[in-house]
C-alpha cells in the first residue's frame, strides 16, 4: 500500500514539474553511470592486444605511426583524424588502425575486417583497440588535422554530408542534431555543427554504452546513425565516414580529451 | 569472455579509504541464457590479509560489474586485495596498494 | 581477453575439480542459495533470517529516480545505524528479487556502491541489520526506454 | 524573390570554399556505401524534396515550397470511409522503433518511432521533443472527418504539409501500411485514446 501511495506520489510529480525535473533525473542517472562504468577494462584489454604479435609477421602493432611517429600512442588520438603522406589520404583511428593490421601484421583486409563491431560477449579487436588508444591521450587537447588541402576537403564534404537529407526517411544528420535543446526518448541531441556541443562529445568518445553492455567507437557511431537514418550501409573507413569524424572533431577542436567515455 | 582483466583503485581521503573494483564477467540470467545462469556469486575485500568485505551476489548484478566499497581509515600503502567466484567455480583476484 | 590466463584458470579449476578440492572452496564462501532463489522480496529475507524489519531513516539509498536503461541501474547504499553488519539489497519486480548481501566486518563501513539490472519500474528495498535487529529503507526507480528503439 | 537571391548568395559564398558540388556527393554516396538488407542503393538519390531541403538547409522559398507540397498532397492515396482505426495498435505502433532499417527482416511489422520524437501518451515519460507534444491532440482538435484526414494526411506524407519537416514520409516511404496509419490517428483522436485523457 505504501508502495502505491509513493509511486503515485512519484508519477504525479514527474508530470507536474515536467522539463526541469525530469532532465536532472537523466543527468543524475547518466553520472552515476559514468561513475560506475567498467570503461577501464576494455583499455586493459586493448593494451594487451596492441602489444600481441599476430598475422603473418607476428607482429605487434607496437610499432604502428598513428601520426606521431611509430609506436607514439601519447596524445595521438587527439591528433586525428589527419592527413598521412604514405598513404596520401585522411584517416581516422580505426582506418588508420586498420592500416597498420594489414602492412605491419601482414594480414589482409578481408581478414582484419571480418568482424568490426563485436557485442557484450564478444568486443572486436577494433573497439579494445580504439579504448586503448584513445585513452592514451588524456589530457590532450583535440587538435585533428586541418591545414592540408586533404584534410580541408575531408572538413568541407563531412559538414556537407553533415546537412545532406537523403535515405528512405529523408533524414541528414542535423534532423537530429541540428536544434538545441531536442531528446529522442530520453537522450539528450548535441547539435554537433556548434563548438558548445561537440565539444564535450567528442572529447568522451569513443565509450562503453551500457544500454548493450558494448564498447563503441566513432566508425561504429557513424555506422549506427545512418542505419537509423534508413540509408544503405557506409563502408567500413571510407572517406565520407572519415570526412564526418573529421566534421565533427575539427568542430570540437581545442576541448581537453577525457574519454574513453560512457554513455547511456 | 570470462575471467578478463580486473582493476582496482584505493584512495585514501579524509581518513576513509574508498575501494573502486572493477571486473569483466558477462553476468548471465537465466533469460538470457534459457536456463543456466552464470554469474558472479561471491565478492571478498581483504585488508593486508585480512577480510573486511563478504559479499554474496546474484544474476540481477549488471556486467562487467563495478562496485564501491569504504574502509575505516586505512593508511596508503596497505594491500587491498579483491577476489571474486562465480557458479561455475571460476575466480580471479587482483591486488592493490592504498594511495 | 587474456586467454593464457583464462586457460590456466580453467585448467586449475579441472585439476581442483578432480582432486576434489572445489567442494572446500566452495564451502568456504557462502552464498545463500534458498535467499537467491526466493521469488518474493519478503521470503528471501525470511530465508536470511532478516524479517521483520522496521523503517529507518538512517539507511541512504543513492539512486536516479529514472533509469534509462534497466541494464545498468546504478545505486549507492550506505547505513549509518550503529553497528551495522550487514546490507541487502532486494528488487521487488525482479524474478529473483535478492540482489546481493554484503557483511561488514571491522574496518569496512556499512557503504557499497554497484550497478543492478532491474526488469521493469520496481521498490528497490534496503535491508540493514545491526546487533540481530533489521531495518529498511525503500526507493522506487522508474525504468524507461533510451535511444531510437531499432 | 529577395529570399531567393539571399539563399542564392549563400551558396555563392560558401562555395569559395571548395565545397563539394551536388554530383560530387552523388559519386562519393554511390562508391562509400552498399546495399545491405532491404537498404538499397536507390536510396541514397535525392528526390526533389530532399535535394530543394538540403540545398536551402531547410528553408526553402516560400513559391516553391507551396508547388513542392502540392505534388506532394498528391502522392497520398486518402482511403475512403472513416480513417480511425484501433488506438490500443496505434500505441504499439507509436513505441517501436523498427521499420525500413537494413537490419529489419523486410515485411516484419513496423513502428512509427512516434515517441521518438512525440510526447503521445502522459503514461509514457521516455518521449521526445524534436516534433511538438501530442498530448491530448484529439481533445482539443476534436475527431471530426476534417481532422481524421489532416492527421492520415500529415503521417503519409508529412512534406504536402511542411515541405522541409524533419518527419518522415511514414506511408510514402511504405513504412506504414494504410491500417497502420488508420490506428495512429485513432491513438491521436479517439476520445478512449491514452492521448486524450
Amino acid at each position: 500500500m505504501r508502495a502505491l501511495v509513493y509511486g503515485a506520489a512519484t508519477a504525479l510529480a514527474l508530470a507536474a514539474a515536467p522539463a526541469a525535473a525530469q532532465q536532472s533525473q537523466f543527468e543524475k542517472y547518466q553520472k552515476m553511470v559514468a561513475e560506475g562504468s567498467p570503461v577501464e577494462l576494455f583499455e586493459l584489454s586493448g593494451e594487451e592486444l596492441w602489444k600481441k604479435k599476430q598475422g603473418p609477421r607476428q607482429a605487434s602493432l607496437e610499432k604502428c605511426d598513428l601520426g606521431k611517429g611509430p609506436g607514439v600512442l601519447k596524445g595521438a588520438y587527439a591528433a586525428l583524424p589527419r592527413y598521412f603522406k604514405d598513404v596520401d589520404r585522411v584517416m581516422d583511428l580505426e582506418t588508420r588502425l586498420l592500416h597498420c593490421m594489414t602492412t605491419l601484421q601482414g594480414r589482409t583486409r578481408e581478414e582484419a575486417t571480418k568482424r568490426l563491431f563485436g557485442d557484450a560477449n564478444q568486443p572486436s579487436e577494433m573497439e579494445y583497440l580504439s579504448a586503448y588508444v584513445a585513452g592514451q591521450s588524456r589530457g590532450t587537447k583535440l587538435a585533428p588535422g586541418a591545414a592540408h588541402p586533404k584534410e580541408k576537403e575531408a572538413y568541407e564534404l563531412g559538414k556537407t554530408m553533415f546537412f545532406y537529407r537523403t535515405g528512405a526517411w529523408d533524414f541528414s544528420c542535423a534532423s537530429c542534431h541540428g536544434e538545441a535543446g531536442k531528446r529522442i526518448r530520453m537522450s539528450e541531441l548535441p547539435v554537433l555543427s556548434e563548438p558548445k556541443a561537440a565539444r564535450p562529445l567528442m572529447a568522451t568518445w569513443p565509450a562503453y554504452r551500457v544500454s548493450n553492455s558494448t564498447f563503441v567507437t566513432m566508425q561504429w557511431r557513424i555506422n549506427d546513425c545512418y542505419r537509423q537514418m534508413r540509408t544503405p550501409e557506409p563502408n567500413f573507413g571510407s572517406e565520407t565516414t572519415v570526412a564526418l569524424i573529421t566534421y565533427l572533431t575539427v568542430t570540437a577542436k581545442g576541448e581537453a580529451y577525457r574519454g574513453p567515455g560512457t554513455k547511456r | 569472455m570470462a575471467a578478463g582483466p580486473m582493476k582496482m583503485r584505493a584512495t585514501l581521503m579524509g581518513g576513509v579509504t574508498d575501494v573502486r573494483v572493477l571486473m569483466t564477467h558477462p553476468m548471465e540470467t537465466e533469460q538470457q541464457t534459457k536456463g543456466a545462469p552464470y554469474f558472479i556469486q561471491n565478492v571478498t575485500v581483504k585488508v593486508n590479509g585480512k577480510t573486511v568485505v563478504e559479499g554474496q551476489i546474484s544474476q540481477a548484478v549488471s556486467r562487467n560489474p563495478v562496485f564501491s566499497f569504504r574502509l575505516k581509515g586505512g593508511a596508503k600503502g596497505d594491500k587491498i586485495e579483491v577476489s571474486w567466484l562465480d557458479n561455475k567455480g571460476e575466480s580471479n583476484k587482483t591486488e592493490a596498494a592504498v594511495a | 581477453m587474456n586467454v593464457v590466463r583464462r586457460l590456466l584458470l580453467v585448467r586449475a579449476g579441472a585439476a581442483a575439480l578432480a582432486l576434489g578440492l572445489l567442494a572446500p572452496i566452495r564451502a568456504l564462501a557462502a552464498w545463500s542459495k534458498d535467499a537467491f532463489a526466493a521469488k518474493k522480496a519478503d521470503d528471501a529475507l525470511k530465508s536470511l533470517g532478516a524479517s521483520g524489519a522496521e523503517p529507518s531513516k538512517d539507511i541512504v539509498i543513492e539512486a536516479p529516480q529514472i533509469a534509462e536503461n534497466g541494464a545498468v541501474v546504478p545505486i549507492e547504499i550506505a547505513s549509518t545505524v550503529p553497528g551495522t553488519t550487514s546490507i541487502a539489497v532486494l528488487i521487488e519486480k525482479n524474478p529473483y528479487p535478492l540482489a546481493g548481501k554484503f557483511d561488514f566486518m571491522e574496518g569496512a563501513l556499512p557503504f557499497v556502491k554497484l550497478n543492478v539490472k532491474m526488469a521493469e519500474t520496481s521498490e528497490v528495498r534496503v535491508v540493514a541489520s545491526a546487533g540481530g535487529k533489521h531495518y529498511v529503507a525503500t526507493r522506487e526507480i522508474k525504468v524507461t526506454i533510451g535511444g531510437c528503439g531499432g | 524573390m529577395k529570399r531567393n537571391l539571399i539563399v542564392l548568395a549563400a551558396f555563392a559564398a560558401t562555395a569559395a570554399y571548395a565545397e563539394p558540388t551536388a554530383r560530387d556527393v552523388q559519386q562519393v554516396l554511390q562508391r562509400d556505401f552498399h546495399p545491405r538488407g532491404q537498404a538499397t542503393m536507390e536510396r541514397l538519390a535525392q528526390d526533389g524534396v530532399q535535394r530543394v531541403c538540403t540545398e536551402t538547409r531547410d528553408q526553402p522559398p516560400a513559391a516553391l515550397a507551396k508547388q513542392l507540397e502540392a505534388d506532394q498532397m498528391k502522392t497520398i492515396a486518402f482511403p475512403s470511409g472513416s480513417l480511425m482505426g484501433d488506438w490500443k495498435n496505434g500505441e504499439k505502433i507509436a513505441q517501436s522503433g523498427r521499420g525500413s532499417m537494413w537490419s529489419d527482416k523486410p515485411g516484419a511489422a513496423a513502428g512509427g518511432s512516434c515517441y521518438n520524437c512525440h510526447q503521445l501518451s502522459p503514461k509514457e515519460l521516455s518521449h521526445g521533443t524534436i516534433g511538438p507534444s501530442l498530448l491530448r491532440f484529439g481533445k482539443t482538435r476534436g475527431n471530426g472527418a476534417d481532422t481524421q484526414k489532416y492527421v492520415y494526411g500529415k503521417i503519409y506524407n508529412a512534406k504536402a504539409y511542411n515541405l522541409c519537416s524533419q518527419m518522415p514520409r511514414l506511408g510514402h516511404a511504405g513504412t506504414l501500411t494504410e491500417q497502420q496509419i488508420k490506428d495512429l490517428v485513432a491513438l491521436l483522436l479517439d476520445p478512449a485514446s491514452p492521448v486524450n485523457q
